[in-house]
This record gives C-alpha cells, structure tokens and sequence, in this order.
C-alpha cells in the first residue's frame, strides 16, 4: 500500500486528538458530582464525628468540627449499655432480634414473590393478570389502612405477636414490588427456555427450581438489597407484630434515640445510628455494583 | 391440500389417548403456587380496603362497631384544617420529591454513565442513604437542619453572623425539610434506575447523534428521555408509592410542627387510628387517600395497557 | 407407516385464528420441512405438534396413538429451538442428561444414553463445559443431543439455523442431513430460509396465514409450484411474474403482454385455457439462457440490462424488456455490462402460469 | 406466692419517669414475682397503637399504662381488661383514693379496671431563677408578672418561654392559661357544663386574646419538640420559664435542683391556685393464665400501696392518689400542690376525662396551629374553639 | 480523486490492539466493502472513518482534508447503522430533519431536503409514521435517508442488512446498489456476509484481525485470493483445500497428495515453486464440472458422492476422492444419488496453490 500519504504532513492531525485534562466539560461534570458528593456524604460525616465526640465536646464545639479526642464510648454505649425504661442492655439484644426477623422475612417475601413472577410469566392461567393488577395497586396502599385488619386476621391465624406473624407480615407488603421486580425479569427469559424444559418433561416446581432459579441471580441480588434494608429498618410492624420477645433493633433505636435521660446524649444517639444502619449498610458497600446490574438486567424493563 | 386425512379418522378410535382436562385442572401447579399471591390480593389488599371502605361510614372509635353514621365521617374530614394542610403538603412533596428525585437523579446518572472515574466510589455515596430507616434520616436531618447549631450555625461561623435557616421551625418551609430529607434518601435508588435505563440504551442511537451533529444534551433530552420511557414508569410507581405512605419521616423529623404545617395524610390516618381513637375518621381519610391514588393510576394503567395492546398489533 | 398425523387442526389465540383446519401427514423417517413467510403459523403449529400449546380444535397422532391431550414429554417427541434453549448453568453433559433425570432413569442408563448421543454428535470433549462457552456450531449440535437423548422418533426443529451466520449455516445443514440420514428418525423442521428447505426436506409443506399451500417434493414444489405464492416464495432471486392474457391462435396458445407474444407450445396446463383469460406468466431467473446459447431455446428476445450484480459463482442480471422487469440468472462468465442489449431465450416447458385467483393454469 | 413474670408497657422514659418506674418494678421483685420492662419510647403516640393491637390481637401484656378515661373505654366492653373490683372492696379504694374523680374514672357500670397511680395536674409554671438572676429582674409571681418581664428577659439573650413543639405541650399549655386567666368557674362552665355562653363568652374572648400574644414569648425558631428538652432549658438558664405539668419537676430533681434555689413553680400560674386532676392508671389486660392474673392482682395491689405510692410520686414528681400518706419527704412544690389539693374546690377533672382523645386531638391541632400561625386571629381560633366544644362527645 | 485515505491507523482498547498500522485508499465514487470475519475490527475502523473513536495512531483523509480530529459532523459523512438507531419517538420525517434543525438550516431548505430524500428513497406516504410502525426494509431507508439529508459525499454502512430475513436482504441489497448508481457517493460497507460483498462492492477489503489482507476487485478476489484466508473465506460451499507437496518431474509441475496427483500445467505461479514444498491446494466446488462434460477438462477423476444437496437452481455434492472431502456444486439437472461413483474434471488455470504460510503461490 502507498505510503506517499504518511509522507504529506506530519504537520497536520495525526494520532490521539489531544485532551485536556481540565476541559470545562471535566470541570462541570466532577464538579457537579463532587458536590454531590458533599450533600451525600454531610449527614454521614456528622454522624460519625459526632459519635466519636464526648459530650462535653458536642456542646461546645461546632456540629462540623472533627473530634479532638476520639472516645470509643459512645459506641460502646449504645450497643452495650444505653437505656430504655428499665433495661440499659443497649442495642445488642435487638440486634439478634433484628437477625432472627430478618432471615426468614427476607427468604419467604422472596421465595413467594419470586414463585409470583414466574408463575405470572410463564405459567399465566384466567385472571392471573387481574391478580397482578391489583397487587401493583397494593403498593399504594398506606400500611395503616391494614395494620387494624390484619391484626385481627392474624390473632384468628394464631400468628400474632410471633416470628411468623411478622414474618408474614413482611411477605405482604413486600409482595408488590418484589412481583414487579420477577415478573419483569422472568419476562426476559427466554420462553423457548421454558418450552424445552416442559419438552424434557419437566414441571411447574422443577423448571422454577432447576432452570429459573440458577439464572436469576441479579434479580435475586436486587430483591435481598430491598428487603433486607426494609425489613431491617422497620419499625412499626416488628413493634406491633413480632411480640415482646422479638422486638427488632429500630425498637431500641427509637427508645435510645426518643428518650432523654437529662442531657440529650447525642454521641450515643449517633453511635446507636450507625451501629443499627450497618448491617444494610454493609450490603450496599458490598453489592452495589450487583445492584445497579440486577436493575438493568430486567427489573426496569416494561 | 391432501384431504385424504379427513377420511381416515381411523387412528382416532384405535388409539386412546389421554382426555382434554377440566379448566380448572389445567395449569395446576400454577394455580397452587399462586394460592399466597391470591390470598394476599383478596384478602390482604382488597379485604383490607373493602373492611377500611366499609367502616369509614361508621363512628367507630378505638374498635370498630357497626354504627353507620352515613358521610358524617367525611364531611368532618373535608372540614379539618389539618387534613386540609395534609393534602396541601403531599402535593407539595409530592411534586417536589417526584421533580427532584426524577430531575436530581437523571442528572447524576447521566454524570456516572460518562465514563468517569471512580464509578463505584460515587455510585455508593449516592446509594447509601436508601439502606438507612427513616429514623435515622430524620434525626439527622434534625440536626442538620437546626437553625440553632446546624448547617447554619456553620454558617454564620464562617462570617456570615445574621445567617437564619431554620426551616424546621417554620411553619411555611418546614415542609421543605422534610423534602430535603427525602431526597436525600431516595434520590440514589432513582438514580439507580435510571443508569440502569440509561446503560440500557442502544449505543448506535449515541452514534448516530453524533454523526448528525446533535449536541449531547438534546440527544438526552429530546431522544433518549423518551426512550427510557419504561424506566421512567417504573421509577414514577416506586416513587409514587412511597410518596403516598410517607409517614416515619415526618414523625422522625418535625412530628407534623410545628403546629400542623408539616402533616402528611398518613400521619393524618395514624393519628387518629390509634392515638385518637376514631378509627372512622381515620377510615375516611384512607379512603380518600386510597380512591385519589385508584383516580390517578386507574386511568394510566388503562392507557398503559391499550397502548401495550396498539403496539402488539401495528 | 405415518408417523404424525394431523387432523383437522386449529388454534386460536383469542379471537385471532392463527391455524385453520390444517391437515398434514408424516411419513415415519420422512425429514418435511415446514416453510413459509414470518408469522404464518410454521411455530404455532410445530408447539401443536409437541404439546406446548392446546390446541383449539382437532387431533394430533404421533405414532399411531391420539396424543392431543398428552404432555409433551409422553408424545415421544424431541425438540430443537432457534436460540438452542440450552439451560445455561449446566454443563453440556447436565443438558443432555436433565430431561433423563427428571424421568428417573437408571444412573447408568443416562450415563450409556449420553455418551452414545455425544459420540453421535462428536462433542465428547465439551461434556463438561457450560454453553457460554460453546461455538454457534456446537451449541446447535448439544441442542440436537437433548433431543437425541430423549430416544424418540419424531425431531421437531423451529429454525434451528437462523441465529447463525452464512458460512456455519451451510455446514450445520450438510450435518444435520448427514444425521438424518443416520438416524431415519421423522424429523419436522420449520424454517422461512428456502435455501433450507430445498437442501434438507423430503417434502415441504409451504404454509401461509395458517393454512398449508403445497406438501410436495422439493423439486415439484420447484418445478411445479401449485399457486403463484409457492412460485413467489421459492427461489432466489424470485419468479419473474409477467401480467397478460392467454390468446389462442390456429389451435396454439400464446401468453399476451404488452410489447410481448410468448407462443405456449411446450407448456402443459393443468386447467383447460380459456380465451383471453388474464393471467400471470412466471419465469426463473435461472431459467432464462443468456448469450449465444439462448438462439437454441424455443423462445428467444432480447432485453436491456439495468444492473449487473456479480455473486461470486454466479451473477444476476436486473434486465428490463418492453417495460416488464426481468431478473436473470447466469454464470459468472458472461461478460454482461450494465446498460448492454442482450439476447435471451428460455424453454415455456419451464415457465409456471396462473389464474387471476393463484391457481396453476 | 409463685414467682410470676409480669411484662409492663408503658412510654416511661425520660430521666425522672424511669427512675418513677424502677420504684414500681423494684416493689414488684421485691414481691418475688418479675417486672418485665416494655418501654416504648416516644410519648403515647407511639406506645398506644403497639399496646392496642398487642391487646387486641390476643397477645396482652400484665400491665400496661394508659391515661385513664375513655381511651380504655372500649378495651373494657369488649371484656379485654381485668375487672379489680373484688381487690379495690377489699382494700377500700373507695375511700383511700382522693379525689374520687380519679377512681370513678377507672370505674364502668360500677366496675373497676385500673389502678390509678398518681395525680398529674398541667397547672404548673416553672420559672428559672437562675435566668431572671441573670437579667437582672425580680422573678415573677404571676403570669401577668412574667408576660411584664419578658422585655427584660430578651435583652438578657434570654427567651422568656420555652415550649416544646408537639401539639399535646401547646393545648396543654393553652389550658393552663385558661385556668389562670379565667378561673376555675369558667372551666367549670366550659368543659364541664359545656354552657354555650361560657364558651363563646367575653372572656374567653380575651383569654385567646391573651394566648395570641404569648405566642411572642417562644423562640422564634423553636426546633425542640420534647416537653423534656423543653425542661431543660429552663434548667439550663437559657430559657426563663416553662409551662408544663408537675412531672417536670422530675426533671429538675434529677438535674439535681432543689425548689426556691434555683427554680421556681407557679401552679396555677400563680393566680388561680387549682390544679386539674389528669394522671396516670395501669389497665391489666384479661390473661388466660390464672397464675398471672393472680400476679397481676398482686401488682395492681402494690402500685397504690402506701410505701409504693409515696416514693414512686416522690420520683415522678406527682401526688399520690391516696390521701392518707405521708409527704415529709416532698419538695416545696408538691408540697404546694398538697396544699392546694385540700380543697376539693381547686380540684377539677382532667381533659382526658372529660373529652375523648378524638376530641382532644383537634383541641391540640387547632391550637398548636393558632400557636405557630401568626396569620391566625384570635378571633379566628376562638370560633374553631368554640365549635369543636360545641361538637365534641 | 482519493475520497477516504486512511494511513497508518492504529487502534487500541487499552491492551488490545485492534487496528493495526491500517493503510485504505478509496478512490471518489467508489463502493468499497469491509468484508472479515466477527471481530476483526471492521466496525472498529468505520467508527474511526467516522470519529467515533479516538485514533491511537495514524491520520484519516476526507476529500483531502485531515479530518483526524475534527467531530464526526464535520467530517462530511453519513453512517447507517445495524440496528439503524432510529429515534424511535419521531417520526419518519422528524428523524430525517432532526439534525439538520440542530445544524439551525433554514426552514424551506430543510424540508427541500427532506422531501428529496424522500422521494429518493421512495418514503414519501411514510413520513408521518413512527419507526415502530414501519417494516425493516423502510426503517433502513429511513437510516439511510437520514445520511441523504446531510449531503455528504461520503456514506458510512456498519453491516446495514444483518438484522432482515434473506428475502429482504436480497431486495435490499438491489435497492443500495440502484442507489449507489443513482448517487454517485463514496459508500464504505461493512459486513461479514460474502454475498452482500461480492454483489455490492467496486472493491472488496478482506480484513483479519485489524489487517487488510486483499483490496480488490470481486472478481479478483474470487478467482485470485492473494492468501488462504482470502480463498477460504470467500465462496459458498466453501473452496475446497487439498494437503500436499509441489513435485517437479520433466518440467512439469505437479500437485501431489495421497492417492493423488494433479498436473499444473495451466497454474500460473506467482512466486517460483520449489520441489517438495508443503501447499494448500485449493479448488472452488462451482469450478468442478460433472458428467460427461468433465470429459473435455484438462483434469479428470472419479470421485464417490456421500451426500446431494439439492438447492433449488443448483445442488451441492459433498463427495470423497482417495480419503479427501470434494465438495462440488453442479446444476440441478445432474440426477446423481447418494452413493454414486462419478466422473470429475476441472481446469488448473483456475485453481490457487498456498504455501505453508498461507500466501499464494
Ligand atoms: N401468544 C400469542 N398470542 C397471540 N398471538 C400470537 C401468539 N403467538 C403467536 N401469535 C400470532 O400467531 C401468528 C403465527 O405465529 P408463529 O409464531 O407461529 O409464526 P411463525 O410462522 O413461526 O413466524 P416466524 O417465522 O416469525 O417465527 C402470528 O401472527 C403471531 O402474531
Ligand atoms: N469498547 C471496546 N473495548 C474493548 N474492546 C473492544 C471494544 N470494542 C470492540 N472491541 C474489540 O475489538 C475487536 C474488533 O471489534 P469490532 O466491533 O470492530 O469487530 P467487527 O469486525 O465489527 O465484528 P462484527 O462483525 O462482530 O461486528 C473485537 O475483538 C472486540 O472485542
Ligand atoms: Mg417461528
Ligand atoms: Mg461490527
């Protein structure tokens, strides 16, 4: 091939265009996002300085200011020994608690819902669709229209202020969006997948458990990262339905948090903050990148 | 055609093959393992609505009691003041989260879809807030947001002595802070969904406005924004639902103050179920709630689905 | 014996019938090709045939025995499909093997049925791999083991091949000619590649809006399409389609155009002509003889040629005469430029020639 | 007896509350059965709705606090909470509980169904000596006095009120100036007779009057919303008096401050010495196991015995509900409160036995709106007043 | 004149060199095809045409201007792509004009040419339609009439055809190349699909892994493959390669493989044979004839038929001579079965010999 052309100009563009690093586009795009950033990271900035302060540091000094002298304390306090009424056993106890509601509320509410969004793609039968319908309209509906009924529904259930109670609770109100959630990925399935298992001679419980199950691991992703942030952050359900012996973590949170013993103890309020939010915080920090990628692999779809 | 076949119906009687099931049996296993979906629907959610309708027209006090009292209920709520700021105040959060958190949200998701470094660092600092309770966020936002050693005492620290922000006392903005607070919250899973949406995109559709010289942000605007319609749908339901049940946020940061200029329709219902002890009233104001949500979303998904169904045919 | 019978069969997906009453029969080892346009019903029916949907009237036999109402897994039946479906989180030898499993069977009986359809197929070295990392090729071949497995006697394919490129297309088809071949099982395959159809089938059966056009041999449907829809869709590039009429003069036929006047004599009609009956003259490309050789066919003219596409092998010509476009087909020889005159002659024993309402005249 | 755990709600959490209640749990151990603290904390708001529910759907606690009244009312019909009669004619509740309204409170259809603990009354101003030392001016005697002070206050950085932001503190609050401004006759008239004229009368005109303009006296940028950081303000100095019930003086007691040194507590607000008799009573919900309603009746039997009451009242910074008791121990101000309580004429009901919660909670939202709307006339409030009283069951 | 130069073009994705020191001359007017296997960097090296992407190395010439850096409208061109990215919420007309209405053109002059592209392209009933609403042959009209608008002299194609049936592909291709015809642009066409190269193309480019390996006419692509790659790639059934050594005996050069041997007495080599050198000799299925023409060949042999593969216009035999797989393409007149022993013949002239390297011979 002629090579006369590499010969003309040397002069003249050749290679890479040249990039500035500091282009304005550079300049407002990190800006923006830096400052974003900020806004984001402000609260949780606070809250663990504040949590790392003594008292006496939190009344004078400034709500932004680092800690001069970092104590343990606080933290200390709040999961060990801060009070509620009686009882200064801090946040530990509800934490177990908070585990013992969370497994199983987590594993049901997905397991049901993800059963919905298969049988709902794959298996639709007369009125299905209705079905589905009115469980998106579910989702609209505030909880306290349902917290009387269902507490009579689940006193005739003998579930009341028990494990499976809230557990069942959990389930209900997850079912909405978790559908929403299977049925959109399950959609996107393949259906000569479905059709081939059926040719092999498989059914309703082994195609779910044998082919769908394997492959819907983001979806799964997704949905555990929902429940497990709602089901361990709530609060009003697991007061009201769990019974006294399975009050979760927030229970403790709200009392720390709600009750002044003379001084507002703020450092220990933080600390109790942040020690109940760790747990979903963890799996964020872990699997957030799973998250935006088990989105985009169907759950937004249609 | 041959047609020889219709003649030989033969095999038909030779063989005996198994006999066309009954509807009902058909589809068995999916209609069993439908049961808990079936049940939540009619018993949790239309039951719940049909019993909460049903004792709106009561004057049931802390339990119900069959004593119908016709609109009384609702004339009563339609009165109220404070039910009448609620409904204020949920429109303007409402528009303002869903404007924001849409608005905020897309922003930033375009931002981390140019390939920028640091992806996973920013993505996480926006998201983090949504595995937070809403206790949590309210009371720091509480704090934050105190006129009295919050944002703005950090303010007037660094000069600025006559500085006041204090909407959490103000009775016209404290609305506003509880705006804030929620975005704060949500806005990271919106912009969640949204780069999901976006990573969506077919990347010849960025080509082609490329080589037709389309400017990025009306290649954003006016070509992939509509595209991202289904995205945008499901994040206006998720959104939208939240929006209707807010009611720990409020508690945890202004408790409806001052006086009654933060309430929301939630709390309105909470309040007055438990605490006040008239489950009629609090019936009334769901039903309300619950017919304004059917009023708005029965007419979308109407137009949802018949467009689903054009789409299919042409 | 038949091996598929099917009688009378439709289906409707609410109001919209899709399958009209359609009757087709299955020799035992025939290999038919179902062909036709997209959406014409080619899917609905082979999941008819497998049991994947219920259908709405009329009666399918596999073998000899009513299986209308059987699950698909007793109609004694293996299934191949476009995208291969291959369960992607099991290995090839998991697969194969899934369908055993679910129905029972002894470990060693999977175990000997496996490796005799690998050996089959030749993918004994992939056994152990997941399908992401399998070629278009082999994916298609695991696919066809699944159904090999299943030791049936009836293969149904929905376009097995369409997913592939040109070059891996040819070369699934030669094998699974070659397998076919092997196995003398029945083997109902759909396809809307006629490419396809003629290289593999027995017979096809040529489907449109439900209903079945012509069940025939390859070369008959050729040669002898029954409508001018089996004649427009086979062959590529297609038919040329010629509107006129059909003059007889001194007890010979002649096809009537404007600016044309084709003399009948080698043509044999299968309808008794009527005078001045308009009708649609049908010629293949490659039918067409171009050049000198063309003074030695019955008929000869000359035509102007708008484009010349070269093929490789062949090249076609987009010709025009007396304003009726004529595509032909030649060998990569002649040196034909675009805009030349040329002459051509073509054979009437080899022209197709319909009735205004489709049928062979 | 059988040692025999008995779980208690209640929303008992702030300094002086908790130690109120380890008096009760200390007495019940003691007894050799088990208290089973369930606080919950976050005022009754959010206590009420789990104890409902927890009643209602079939999981009763032993012992729960509820303000006695008729938010119970309906618990008791349905047969839901242990009927003490039997116990209360046993030990003579009758004649031990002052003032009686406090008894018949807890008394349907001539049954008894709780035990009333303590008297709370809201009709208490508490003023910090420190703040008024600080400015400079006399501590006040009165609320006139005080509303004259505030001018002074403010030149000092000194906000002359500090009022926590939940609307139960603002009604409460408006009650207490109601009580002082216009007496005990005219509360009388209203709330108990509901006499139209009362209500829509001349003076109750000025007392919204007089209300509207305290509306000045608060931080304009109140963010607090505890009763309790409310307290402590005034503890702290920075605030110069508190409207609130006598169970702020817990609070005062537990920042270790002693009476006339450097608070002060003006009940009735210094000018009409009465004191409403609102308070807190213990429902026992109806148990299956006869062993825990055995023990249940011991606990109700405890919390109204002497000693119990004596030192639980002492820490709440309430008066027992028995007459009979001896106070050496108490501060000047329950002492005041003592002496006020003699007289059966300064003793009227409190709101939550005159009007059910529905009521009241449109009392509080409309005036904890008047409160923080400046817009709103006194005028305009009055109206909506009067209306809702004259609406209310 | 030079249209698009491009010299010395380099790219790489971080480690990943995918453009390697490319050099391409298109001459104005021309219809050049970028024709390699998937991967190979053939869209890679139009979205640098086009500046898409950021060159590592190396210049692009547009009409003679150093367009290396400038944006990708202001280089000139127009691109049709794949999935042609139309903006599926405008319609038709809109997505034609929408650039132009950015570019801020005044008003009639838009709609002028729009309406041309229209008429052009035959879309004018379409333009109030939406994308969703048309079929795949007119949602690439519509992708190409959005490059029309732009009156650039320069088109740019990424594989056009790949996502239609064969049927419209065929209709397709015709219609690009009319177009081409009637337009007179530069058109740079990307695909892997052979027969869409060999009919469209002035000048077909064969890429492998980021190389040229032969810029030629089609015709001397087909007969005169520079290298093996070339050869193998191109024709379908594929060119038949046969192992062997080069013998030398009384100066005459013959081709020798097991059972075999081939005398080269019409081959015109390129490079100087040696004695015993290792080939690859390759022969084209549709360069072999059958029958008693064979007789007239100046090479002859008996070859035994496994498999007919009847295509329509032509049948395709995969046949075995002394242990080696011939496949042959023939007319479909020939009546040969499976199993029948026939007579071959091919001329030398037109078969191509490649050394160990690959390189032709
Ligand atoms: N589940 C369904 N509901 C409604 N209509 C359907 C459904 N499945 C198929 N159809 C319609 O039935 C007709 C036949 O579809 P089918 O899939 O059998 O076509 P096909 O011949 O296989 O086409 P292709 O070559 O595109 O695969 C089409 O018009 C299609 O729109
Ligand atoms: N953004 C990218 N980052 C890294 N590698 C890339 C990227 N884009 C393409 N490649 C690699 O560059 C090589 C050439 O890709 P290219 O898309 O040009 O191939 P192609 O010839 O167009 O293939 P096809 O026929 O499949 O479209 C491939 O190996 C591909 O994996
Ligand atoms: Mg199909
Ligand atoms: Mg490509």
């Amino acid at each position: 091939m002629d090579n006369t052309l590499s010969n003309t100009a040397l002069t003249e563009p050749h290679g890479p265009r040249p990039k500035r690093l500091i282009s304005t586009r550079n300049i407002v795009l990190y800006g923006f996002l830096i400052v974003a950033a900020l806004y984001w990271l402000l609260p949780l900035y606070v809250m663990i300085i504040t949590s790392l302060k003594g008292l006496p540091e939190i009344r004078m000094g400034n709500v932004f200011s680092p800690p001069v002298e970092i104590t343990f304390a606080p933290w200390a306090k709040a999961w060990d020994s801060a009070c509620t009424g009686l009882y200064c056993e801090g946040l530990k106890v509800g934490f177990w608690n908070s585990v013992k509601i969370l497994i199983p509320s987590t594993i049901i509410s997905i397991t049901i819902a993800s059963v919905n969004g298969y049988a709902l793609s794959f298996w639709r039968f007369k009125g299905s669709e209705i079905f589905f319908t009115i469980l998106l309209f579910g989702a609209f509906i505030p909880y306290q229209v349902m917290l009387y009924p269902l507490v009579i529904i689940l006193r005739e259930l003998h579930l009341f202020s028990s494990l499976g109670g809230v557990v069942l609770i959990h389930t209900i109100f997850g079912m909405p969006i978790l559908t929403l959630l299977f049925r959109n990925y399950f959609a996107s399935v393949p259906e000569e997948l479905f059709k081939a298992a059926r040719v092999d001679g498989a059914g309703f419980w082994r195609i779910f458990l044998q082919i769908m199950l394997p492959m819907s691991l983001p979806i799964f992703v997704v949905a555990i990262i929902l429940q497990v942030t709602g089901i361990w952050n709530d609060f009003l359900f697991g007061i009201i339905y769990a019974g006294t012996h399975n009050f979760p973590m927030t229970v403790q949170l709200n009392n720390i948090v709600n009750s002044t013993q003379g001084v507002k103890e703020y450092n220990v309020n933080m600390a109790a903050t942040l020690l109940t939010g760790l747990l979903p915080l963890i799996v964020y920090f872990i699997s957030g990148k799973l998250f935006v990628r088990g989105i985009a692999a169907g759950a937004v779809k249609g | 055609m041959s047609n020889n076949l219709t003649n030989q119906q033969a095999p038909a009687s030779e063989a005996t093959g198994r006999q066309r099931r009954h509807p009902l049996l058909r589809n068995l296993s999916a209609k069993i393992a439908a049961i808990p979906m079936v049940l939540v629907t009619l018993v949790g959610f239309v039951g719940c609505s049909v019993w909460s309708i049903v004792y709106s027209f009561t004057s049931s006090k802390s339990l119900p009691r069959e004593t119908f009292v016709g609109l009384k209920q609702y004339d009563r709520l339609f009165d109220s003041s404070r039910w009448q700021a609620s409904v204020e105040n949920v429109a303007i959060y409402g528009v303002c989260s869903l404007v924001f958190s849409l608005g905020v949200g897309f922003l930033l998701a375009v931002a981390m879809d140019q390939k920028i470094r640091f992806e996973n660092t920013f993505r996480t600092i926006f998201l983090y807030p949504f595995a937070l309770s809403f206790i949590v966020t309210g009371l720091v936002w509480q704090w934050l947001l105190n006129g009295d050693f919050g944002i703005a005492q950090v303010i007037r620290d660094i000069g600025f002595t006559n500085f006041e922000f204090n909407i959490l006392s103000d009775r016209e903005y404290s609305i506003y802070a509880i705006v804030i607070a929620g975005l704060w919250q949500g806005t990271g899973f919106v912009m969640a969904l949204m780069l999901a949406g976006l990573r969506g995109i077919d990347q010849d559709i960025w080509k082609a406005a490329r080589v037709d010289g389309i400017p990025a942000w009306r290649t954003y605007l006016f070509i992939v924004i509509p595209m991202m319609k289904p995205v945008f749908i499901t994040t206006l339901v998720i959104i939208a639902s939240g929006i209707v049940k807010v009611f720990d946020l409020v508690v945890a940061l202004t408790d409806g103050g001052p006086g009654v200029s933060s309430e929301l329709p939630a709390k309105y219902v909470y309040d007055w179920m438990f605490g006040r002890g008239n489950l009629g009233q609090a019936l009334a104001a769901s039903t309300v709630m619950l017919s304004t949500v059917l009023i708005i979303l029965i007419p979308w998904a109407y137009l949802e689905y018949s467009q689903k169904k054009d789409a299919t045919h042409g | 014996m038949t091996s598929v019978a099917i009688s009378d069969l439709s289906l409707s997906f609410g109001p919209v019938e899709v399958l009209k009453s359609l009757n087709l029969e299955v020799e035992e080892g025939e290999f038919v090709v179902l062909l036709g346009p997209s959406g014409c019903g080619k899917s609905t029916l082979l999941n008819c045939i497998a049991g994947l949907l219920d259908v709405t009237a009329g009666q399918i036999f596999i073998d000899g025995k009513n299986v209308t109402w059987e699950e698909p897994k007793d109609r004694g039946i293996g299934m191949v499909f476009q995208s291969y479906a291959l369960y992607p989180q099991m290995s090839v030898e998991k697969n194969l093997s899934f369908g055993l499993r679910v129905a029972g069977l002894p470990k060693n009986e999977i175990i000997e049925r496996v490796s005799r359809a690998a050996e089959i197929l030749q993918i004994e070295p992939l056994l152990k791999r997941k399908p992401g990392a399998l070629s278009g090729g082999q994916r298609q071949r695991v696919a066809i083991g699944r159904a090999l497995v299943r030791d049936v006697n009836v293969f149904l394919f929905d376009e097995p091949l369409s997913n592939l490129d040109a070059k891996l297309r040819t070369d699934l088809r030669v094998e699974l000619k070659r397998l076919h071949q092997r196995l003398g099982n029945t083997m109902i395959y759909v396809t809307h590649d006629q490419i396809e159809a003629l290289t593999l089938a027995d017979r096809i059966a040529i489907m449109k809006d439900g209903l079945i056009q012509q069940f025939d041999s390859p070369s008959n449907i050729y040669n002898n399409p029954h409508n001018r829809f089996v004649a427009g869709f086979i062959g590529s590039p297609g038919m040329n389609f010629l509107q006129g009429a059909l003059v007889s003069e001194a007890g010979q036929w002649f096809f009537n155009a404007e600016g044309l006047r084709v003399p009948l004599s080698d043509y044999r009609f299968v309808h008794p002509p009527q005078e001045g009956q308009a009708v649609e003259f049908g010629l293949r490309p490659e039918h067409i003889v171009v050049g000198d050789a063309s003074t030695t066919q019955p008929v000869t003219m000359q035509v102007d040629t708008e484009l010349v596409e070269p093929m490789g092998a062949d090249t076609v010509l987009w010709t025009n005469v007396a304003g009726h476009a004529l595509t032909i087909r030649t060998d990569s020889e002649s040196n034909v430029k675009t805009g030349d005159n040329i002459n051509i002659g073509f054979n009437t024993a080899r022209v197709s020639i319909f009735s205004e309402n489709g049928e062979r005249v | 007896a059988n040692a025999t755990e008995l779980e208690v709600t209640h929303w008992w959490t702030s300094g002086g509350e908790a130690a109120a209640v380890k008096v009760f749990a200390d007495a019940f151990n003691a007894g050799g059965d088990t208290w089973k603290d369930g606080a919950i904390a976050g005022s009754g708001g959010t206590a009420r709705p789990v104890i409902i529910s927890r009643i209602i759907g079939g999981d009763p606690m032993g012992a729960t606090q509820l303000n006695h009244g008729r938010q119970a009312e309906e618990l008791v019909e349905e047969g839901l909470m242990l009927d003490l009669t039997e116990l209360a004619e046993k030990e003579g509740w009758k004649d031990l509980v002052r003032p009686s309204s406090l008894l018949d409170a807890c008394t349907l259809d001539g049954k008894v169904y709780c035990v009333p603990v303590n008297i709370h009354s809201f009709q208490w101003m508490w003023t910090s000596l420190d703040a008024y030392k600080k400015a400079g001016v006399d501590a006040p005697a009165d609320w006139n006095e005080f509303v004259a002070s505030a001018p002074k206050l403010r030149e000092a950085g000194i906000t002359p009120l500090a009022v926590g932001a939940q609307t139960w503190q603002t009604n409460g609050m408006f009650g207490v100036i109601r009580m002082g401004l216009g007496g005990i006759d005219l509360f009388r008239k209203t709330d108990v007779e509901r006499d139209p004229e009362a209500i829509r009368g001349e003076t109750m005109a000025s007392i919204f009057k007089a209300f509207g303009e305290a509306r000045s006296l608060d931080d304009e940028n109140n963010s607090i919303q505890n009763w309790n950081d409310a307290t402590s303000q005034v503890i702290n100095g920075t605030h110069g008096a508190q409207i609130m019930g006598d169970w702020a003086q817990g609070e005062f007691q537990v920042a270790g401050q002693t009476a006339g040194v450097e608070y002060d507590c003006l009940p009735g607000l210094g000018i009409a010495p009465a004191l409403d008799t609102g308070g807190d009573a213990f429902y026992f919900p109806v148990q299956d196991d006869p062993e825990k309603t055995a023990a249940q009746l011991r606990m109700a039997s405890m919390m109204i015995s002497k000693p119990v009451q004596v030192d639980f009242n002492l820490k709440k910074g309430s008066l027992p509900v028995r007459g009979d008791v001896d106070l050496a121990a108490a501060n000047e101000c329950m002492k005041k409160g003592l002496e006020i309580l003699k007289d059966p004429a300064n003793i009227v009901p409190g709101g939550d036995q005159l009007f059910s919660q529905d009521t009241l909670g449109q009392l509080e939202d409309l005036l904890a709106e008047f409160w923080t709307n400046p817009d709103m006339t006194p005028e305009d409030a009055h109206d909506a007043w009067a209306t809702l009283y004259e609406e209310a069951d």
